[in-house]
């Protein structure tokens, strides 16, 4: 389709933002979806819409994993290779994969059929090793079942559109949790009409019809609720903060930008039970007097992103969103942004700024978000199950949600648990359950193995040892315990990892998505990243580790965001931890376990 | 400073007469005279070959091993498609005491190289020998290792070495005739060494 | 004003001032490399880290506003380890091909590096391999793997020009600076992006491999490109001719003045310099021996070059026709030049002066460059030498050419440029006597009678008045080229040859007497003008800096 | 008379080139004498044809050199003394050598032929006339060089002169007492004789101090070391300074040909010239009564050969020397003229006054 026939689309977006610049990324995918890919002349094109040099154009595409700049196939298979999926033999499935496509990562078939790309973590850890073939998400698949995996190649060879043999993925869902997980197994939850037959939106017509901002602040901040992105930060105080004099408009920015290996519950939430979410965004921006929300999901939750515009249109449609809410005089409008594949976009600030049209770099505080953030206004930020907790809080009363959890922190959580366990899924637990119950909520350690390791809080959170366990899943139990409890990814190993080969595909990972803005980050991680795979090639040395500890120690604190520190936390902790580990595989050369290069689809990494 | 009296020998009469003082020198010297005389006869002749009657070495046809450090006559290094290694960065010219380096420096065609001397002078008859332009080239591009001791020349101008000299240490010849490899083979300089000392006026201020 | 302590020093500063701009204040230096005052914070270099009581962690002194009571340590063990490694990692991927750069001798890099660094390397692994030798534009060069992405020529290109050319592509350790294939770093204030690079990865094409940096000498001087007045660092080197073909100007950077030029200097000023170093007339040439006075052809001397001349104007004062002497003066002198020859020729001999030449407007924008190419036609206009006080030069010319003026000198202006050379011609055939004084060859001076060789304005010293009347010293930075001498000079000694009570001997007194006699200088002198200039009493607000600061 | 012109020519040609290419042959006998001493080879280069004749080629070389050489006048200097001071030095070292006999009469058919150029009656004051004369040129050469180290040169050459040249003088008194002669021919002959019938009566053994005195201050009247304090090549280079080429050259060779001077000096007045022991006119008579007649001819030649040895033995003599003592400070250059040698020579002239009265002209 021509540039030139796009114009109208391009508009209609255009006129969604405030600010033209922030059509970026929705115009680049609008080329892509298109032409296949974003040519120079799209980026001449995007540029003179949005009133933006050439160059800042480049910028933003060359920042962003999934925009492609030349031409590529008609179909992308991405193959993701994170920690949890290589845990589970993604390295055997991309081999798989290579070997049948007889390409490498990066390259397109011959004949413009597929497109193969390796890519981090896609956040359906659930269904690991996994892939996503153009939008759906496809697995498991063992590589031990080359059955299936010939299959999904036969699928990717096939034209786009067409039937496809790969069965849709059928994750356990066990969960029905008090708080969110309650409606996730009924398939047809995700309508409306179900949504309030449960019930729903009484919450969000309570606090219209007879609630003050100030009050519903209170109710949330008395039920405890942390933000549950990974910082912890109390919901209702940040709320707080946003300026009530000010005449600036202000913004609800729901973070969607699930990204962090190990994790996969926003994606829930989106799937299964959108209009929670909206409920509870409804709720907080009446809370914060914001007439304007933005939802930024990752770009590659194609299907979510759809799940989510279908229960917009509905509530549009019902009056639940719009001009004068059910009446109450109270306006609302939702925009869903989408993402690139950038997972630094998660972190708050660095989404504002992806949101306005630029590369995702994190911003400098001062000033903070709520006081500056979107457009330059006040914004707040949430994730999208701090924003989901919400209307239960607000239909069952704060006490309600408060008690469920500890003393500091309310409610429950969605544990991702992803990694050596019979049933990796998610699960609805209150913040005080330990990681060892989670362990065993997921059926176990697999195989009747040892557990040897656990990492609670999704990549970046320190690892525990197989004996440091016994730990309630809250935030403040968890920093207790050396980690964090970040995202709720936790991801379980078994006596057959190799935790440098573990290590190895963290610092790739963190090398891979540092944004590149602050110095130490951006040298730190590229650095760690080389001298981890340089050991994982045999040719480490003992002082590596030294420097490896120095040089985690030095990016720690010193840059805009906690990007660097997280990347830095895996590296001391699996360093001091497993250290004998480590000088044995220096010493050899290779690891005690198993070996990678041996076609050993038994035990992966 | 602290200063040491050193009592002087007061002299005996027989040293205070000169003469007994001067025969011993003389029996000195002439024993050796007469020690050498007979033994450089007597290797003429083809006899007592085995004992030396001098310390002489006969340079240039016997010469004394340099010792691995000893500074000899400049060359500049090469790398493995016979052009210099010389990157042009001119630390050698900065560090000269003696200002006897000259370099012009040009866009080499690689970018990873960068730069490269369009011309390299040495004047050695300023240059002091001092190695510091050994010393502080970070390309191990300049060496004093040639060996090369006998530095004479019948005008002043022929004891300058162009780069072409510096990197073949046998060669002296015009540039135009010059066949050595060279990224550029002058042509960035239209085949001359611009920038001469002669071509430049001299400016009052300096 | 909050009040805080840096350092174990009380400082009081206005509120939104940052820590590294009240630390300057105070003289203590906190290291930066994407801090530039000129620009916005963008905090990614992380080099600024200070330590602040009571805050867990290290700041970034370039994004951290003062508060009351803060108390900040800038060299403390924590603040010094935390800045020795982020140098590391700034060096990690960095080349370290400081011999080839030319940035060396005056890099941030490598001067933080030789303060604070960890002078044994820790990184033994491969460099991330990026483009070298990338020309950016016709005037920049960009080495990609020097880049230590502090953004500064990003934001440059954002914020002062607008033009948005320069952006970083890529992310993590693949991040590069560049321009959009295909497009050029062309504006005309491209230059100014070599200049705030604090390491060598942008350099100029024109100082490419010309010198190091530390062959360099520097000496302060305005821009005489046009009647903005930058205030400009001339560097020459005079002792190793053979690095710049024998040129003496091997580049220009602008100096820092908050009311002209801020930190900048447009490309057309920058580079607009060859002149002083080519083409020079180095030697007085006049008439010589030969009967014929129409020609130049002869080599002659000072003293007889102005001793013919004085001589043949003390004929025409003793016969009192003074209005037959026309002055053709320019708006590129100095200030005391233009008044010299207000009191020699116009004052004494009845002359009539002008410095009110034709010329085309050059190009112009809003920001730096004036379409007035002249440095000092506000000086000329202060002194009454531009109409409507002074007849234009081309009436001077007519008057010239109908008869009525008989001894015609022209300073620096190219009559043939502005007139033809016919009417040239004739002027050389038909005056009794024809001077021309300037710096450069050109063809009016070839058909003058006696062609006198004039100093560069880098080559005296004196005073401009910018186009918005601000009074700036030019500075010498050398001595004159060849035989040529000072304008003031050829005027001072002129004056005494014609027995004229001038007590004056170098632009600094002759600056005092114009000081004494205008209104609109009084009171000044080099002690007032200083570095930075001063404006002039009667400042018309014509045209203010309308910059987009 | 255009034969006796003809043959005093000949005498002064053969004088002139004998002593000349001797001094030439000194620059070869310095070094190859030096280098034997101190363990070393010497010149042994500047082949001709492929042959290096021990280096004594380089000697020729050294004056085709010093002839090519460019010849520089001082801006300042006075051209005329500066250029006739080298010639001065040699032209005196020259014409010494005319008074001194360098062997017996030689009888060619009935004509007699001195081997004299001149036979002068007061032969040794005009030896030491032309001798103190020679040091004019060296105070030209340091005044007319205008440079303060050639002035110092030649002002300590001239202090030399004088401190010595009395001591010479006052040492040689004893003998001319002894032989009561002045004219060298007459002192030649005079030690011809026999003391006690088995000692040759050579002025070594009549004046023995006397001797010591003389040869100790003839050598400082030569100016070479350990009394070359004008030259002084570590401190200040001396009166040729300013001198090069040529000219510098001729300074060169003054220092040989008086050195030859000194030696056949020394010869002449105290190594019996050119007798040899025992030879008479008639053929050698021995003290114990031997007998063994030569013709002329052969006695000449035994004379002039031994003239010619001991006058080479004593160059030899004053080369090792040369090689041995380091220089004199001036101080004790000074102390050893006036304190050492003058009294000494004195009191020598007195002691010899008292023997010859006492043993009452037995000569």
């Amino acid at each position: 389709m021509k540039l030139t026939d796009l114009e109208d689309r391009a508009e209609v977006i255009l006129r969604r933002y405030e600010e033209p610049k922030a059509a970026m990324l929705p115009l680049l995918w609008l080329v892509q979806e298109n032409q296949g890919h974003v040519s120079p002349e799209a980026e001449a094109w995007v540029g003179r819409l949005l009133g933006v040099s050439i160059t800042h154009v480049r910028e933003v595409v060359s920042f962003y994993n999934m925009y492609h700049t030349e031409p590529v196939g008609r179909r992308e298979l991405r193959v993701c290779t994170s920690l949890p999926c290589r845990l589970r033999g993604a390295d055997g499935l991309l081999e798989r994969i290579r070997s049948s496509l007889k390409i490498s990562p990066g390259e397109t078939t011959p004949g413009k059929e597929v497109t193969l790309t390796e890519v981090e973590c896609l956040c359906a850890c659930e269904m690991a090793p996994m892939a996503q073939l153009d939008e759906r998400f496809v697995g498991p698949f063992p590589p031990q079942e080359k059955e299936a995996i010939e299959t999904l190649i036969q699928d990717a060879l096939s034209e786009p559109g067409g039937p496809e043999a790969t069965p849709e993925p059928e994750p356990y869902i066990c969960s029905d949790g008090p708080v969110l997980s309650t409606r996730f197994k009924d398939p047809t939850g995700t309508w409306l009409e179900a949504y309030t037959a449960d019930g729903g939106y009484s919450a969000a017509r309570k606090v219209l019809t007879s609630m003050t901002p100030a009050q519903v602040i209170e109710e949330v901040m008395g039920a405890n609720l942390r933000g549950l992105g990974g910082a912890g930060f109390p919901a209702g105080k940040k709320w707080s903060f946003i300026p009530t004099d000010s005449a600036r408009s202000k913004y609800l920015v729901v973070n969607a930008d699930e990204g962090e290996p190990g994790t996969f519950k926003d994606r829930y939430i989106l799937e299964r039970d959108p209009h929670a979410l909206l409920e509870g965004m409804l709720i907080a921006a009446y809370a914060i007097g914001s007439h304007k929300a933005y939802v930024y999901i990752r770009g590659e939750y194609f299907r979510p992103a759809q799940r989510l515009q279908r229960a917009i249109d509905e509530a549009y449609g019902r009056g639940w969103l719009g001009k004068n809410i059910q009446g109450s005089g109270f306006d609302l409008e939702v925009v869903i942004h989408p993402g690139a594949g950038a997972y630094i976009c998660g972190e708050e600030t660095a989404l504002l700024t992806s949101l306005e049209g630029g590369k995702g770099f994190p911003r400098l505080k001062p000033p903070f978000p709520a006081i500056s953030g979107l457009f330059g206004c006040p914004t707040i930020v949430n994730n999208v199950e701090t924003i989901a907790c919400v209307p239960f809080i607000l239909r069952h009363g704060a006490a309600r949600f408060s008690e469920i959890g500890t003393a500091t922190q309310g409610g429950t959580r969605l544990f991702c648990v992803s990694g050596h366990v019979v049933r990796p899924g998610v699960y609805e637990a209150p913040v005080s359950v330990t990681l060892r119950e989670l362990v065993e909520v997921a059926g176990g350690v697999r195989d009747g193995k040892k557990l040897k390791a656990v990492i609670p809080g999704g990549i970046s959170a320190k690892i525990l040892t197989a004996d440091e366990i016994d730990v309630a899943m809250d935030f403040d139990s968890l920093r207790g315990a050396g980690s964090m409890a970040g995202s709720g990814g936790v991801i379980v190993m078994d006596e057959s990892t190799c935790m440098i080969e573990a290590l190895e595909s963290a610092a790739r990972f963190f090398a891979d998505e540092s944004c590149g803005q602050c110095s130490p980050c951006r040298e730190g991680t590229g650095w760690v990243h080389r001298i981890v795979h340089r050991i994982t090639e045999g040719r480490g040395t003992f002082q590596d580790l030294d420097d490896l500890l120095a040089i985690a120690g030095d990016m720690e604190g010193k840059t805009i965001c906690v990007f660097a520190d997280a990347a830095a936390w895996p590296v001391q902790s699996y360093i001091t931890k497993f250290r004998d580990e480590f000088e044995e595989y220096i010493r050899n050369g290779r690891s005690g376990r198993t070996r990678r290069s041996e076609e050993d689809e038994a035990c992966p990494v | 400073m602290a200063v040491k009296a050193v009592q002087r020998r007061e002299l005996t009469f027989w040293e205070k007469l000169y003469i007994p003082q001067i025969i011993c020198g003389l029996k000195i010297t002439s024993t050796h005279f007469f020690r050498n005389l007979f033994l450089h006869t007597a290797h003429l002749l083809g006899r007592l070959k085995n004992v030396p009657a001098s310390v002489t070495i006969q340079y240039p046809e016997e010469r004394r091993p340099l010792m691995s450090r000893y500074r000899s006559r400049h060359r500049l290094t090469l790398r493995e498609d016979n052009s210099p290694r010389c990157v042009g960065c001119m630390l050698c010219e900065t560090v000269c005491p003696a200002r006897c380096i000259t370099i012009v420096p040009g866009e080499h065609p690689d970018p990873d190289v960068e730069k490269y001397p369009i011309r390299f002078d040495i004047d050695l008859g300023m240059c002091v020998y001092c190695g510091y332009c050994v010393e502080v080239c970070p390309e191990d591009a300049i060496r004093m290792d040639t060996g090369i001791l006998d530095l004479a020349a019948y005008s002043r101008e022929a004891m300058r070495l162009d780069i072409h000299e510096l990197m073949g240490p046998k060669l002296r010849k015009p540039i135009s005739d010059c066949s050595l490899e060279f990224p550029h083979i002058c042509a960035s300089a239209d085949g001359e060494m611009k920038g001469g000392w002669d071509s430049v006026p001299r400016s009052k201020g300096s | 004003m909050p009040s805080l302590t840096i350092d174990g020093r009380e400082v009081s500063v206005p509120k939104g001032t940052t820590v590294i701009q009240a630390a300057e204040k105070m003289g203590v230096f906190i290291p930066r490399y994407c801090y530039h005052p000129g620009l916005s914070v963008a905090g990614n270099c992380r080099i600024c880290l200070v330590e602040v009581e009571n805050l867990p962690k290290l700041q970034v002194a370039c994004n951290l506003p003062v508060t009351e009571g803060m108390v900040v340590h800038t060299g403390s063990e924590q603040a010094e380890d935390g800045r020795r490694a982020v140098l590391e990692f700034l060096l990690a991927n960095h080349p370290l091909d400081c011999p080839v750069c030319d940035q060396s001798g005056e890099c941030d890099l490598q001067n933080f590096y030789m303060n604070f660094g960890l002078y044994d390397p820790r990184f033994r692994e491969q460099k991330v391999k990026k483009q070298k030798a990338v020309q950016l534009g016709p005037h920049v060069m960009l080495d990609q793997e020097r880049c230590i992405l502090c953004s500064r020529c990003v934001r440059f290109t954002d914020e002062i020009t607008k033009t948005g050319e320069i952006g970083i592509f890529q992310r993590g350790d693949r991040a590069k600076i560049g321009v959009y294939p295909g497009t050029e770093l062309e504006n005309p204030y491209s230059a100014n992006v070599v200049d705030i690079c604090p390491v060598g990865a942008l350099t100029e094409r024109a100082f490419r491999f010309k010198a190091r940096v530390w062959y360099l000498s520097s000496a302060q001087t305005v821009c005489n490109g046009c009647s903005q007045g930058c205030n400009m660092d001339m560097h020459y080197v005079l002792d190793r001719p053979h690095l710049n073909e024998g040129a003496r100007v091997v580049r220009v950077k602008p100096r820092y003045n908050p009311d002209v030029n801020q930190w900048w200097l447009c490309d057309e000023g920058r580079y607009g310099l060859e002149w002083i170093d080519k083409a020079r007339l180095q030697e007085v040439r006049g008439p010589g021996d030969t009967a014929n006075a129409d020609t130049n052809s002869g080599k002659a001397t000072w003293e007889q070059a102005l001793g013919a001349i004085s001589k043949s104007l003390a004929e025409w004062k003793a016969e009192d026709v003074g209005a037959r002497i026309g002055v053709i003066a320019s708006a590129k002198l100095t200030n005391e030049e233009l008044f010299l020859i207000r009191e020699i020729f116009r004052d004494a001999l009845g002359a009539q002066v002008s410095a009110w030449v034709p010329e085309d407007p050059g190009t112009c924008d809003e920001f730096l460059v004036k379409a007035d190419k002249n440095p000092n036609t506000r000086g000329a206009t202060l002194l009454n030498l531009t109409s409507p006080d002074a007849p234009e030069a081309e009436r001077i010319v007519d008057e010239a050419l109908a008869g009525n003026i008989d001894l015609l000198w022209v300073f620096g202006y190219d009559l043939v440029e502005g007139f033809g050379e016919q009417k040239v011609r004739e002027l050389g055939e038909k005056l009794k006597l024809f001077v021309y004084s300037g710096t450069n060859e050109n063809p009016t001076q070839a058909l003058a009678h006696w062609g006198l060789p004039s100093a560069a304005y880098v080559e005296k010293d004196g005073t401009f008045v910018n186009h918005h009347g601000r009074v700036q010293r030019i500075g010498r930075v050398f001595s004159p080229l060849g035989d040529s001498r000072e304008d003031w000079r050829i005027l001072l000694e002129l004056g005494g040859l014609l027995g004229l009570q001038l007590d004056w001997r170098d632009p600094q007194e002759i600056f005092l007497g114009l000081a004494d006699a205008e209104t609109a200088f009084a009171g000044m002198s080099y002690g007032t003008i200083g570095d930075q200039g001063v404006e002039v009493a009667c400042t018309k607000p014509t045209e203010g800096v309308t910059a987009p600061w | 008379m255009v034969e006796i012109l003809l043959i005093k020519l000949v005498v002064a040609g053969l004088v002139f080139a004998a002593v000349l290419n001797l001094a030439g042959f000194h620059t070869w006998v310095e070094r190859k004498q030096s280098a034997l001493i101190q363990d070393r080879i010497g010149a042994n280069r500047a082949p001709i044809f492929g042959f290096t004749m021990l280096g004594m080629f380089h000697g020729v070389a050294d004056v085709l050199k010093m002839f090519t050489k460019e010849d520089i006048v001082p801006d300042r200097a006075d051209k005329v003394l500066h250029t006739i001071a080298p010639f001065f030095s040699v032209f005196f070292a020259l014409v010494a050598f005319a008074a001194i006999p360098f062997g017996p009469p030689l009888h060619l058919g009935d004509r007699v032929i001195d081997l004299q150029v001149a036979k002068i009656d007061a032969a040794l004051l005009y030896v030491f006339a032309m001798l103190s004369l020679g040091v004019y040129g060296v105070i030209l050469a340091g005044f007319a060089s205008r440079n303060n180290y050639a002035i110092m040169g030649g002002l300590r050459a001239t202090a030399q002169m004088i401190s010595y040249e009395i001591a010479i003088g006052i040492s040689l008194i004893g003998v001319i007492m002894v032989y009561g002669t002045m004219d060298l021919a007459e002192l030649v002959r005079a030690q011809g004789q026999l003391l006690g019938g088995w000692v040759p009566f050579w002025g070594i053994f009549a004046q023995p101090v006397g001797f010591i005195v003389f040869v100790t201050a003839a050598l400082a009247e030569t100016k070479r070391l350990p009394f070359d304090l004008p030259e002084g090549e570590s401190e200040i280079i001396g009166y040729f300074v300013e001198y090069s080429g040529m000219k510098f050259g001729m300074f060169f060779l003054t220092d040989f040909l008086e050195t030859i001077v000194v030696a056949s000096l020394a010869t002449t007045l105290f190594f019996g010239g050119w007798q040899v022991p025992y030879l008479t006119e008639d053929g050698f008579l021995f003290p114990w009564g031997g007998q063994l007649p030569v013709q002329n001819w052969v006695y000449v030649l035994l004379g002039v050969a031994s003239f010619s040895i001991k006058g080479l033995i004593f160059c030899f003599l004053f080369m090792q020397l040369r090689w041995t003592l380091p220089r004199f400070r001036y101080d004790q250059l000074m102390n050893l003229g006036w304190k050492g040698l003058f009294p000494i020579a004195v009191i020598n002239v007195v002691v010899t006054a008292f023997v010859l009265a006492f043993l009452g002209g037995s000569s």
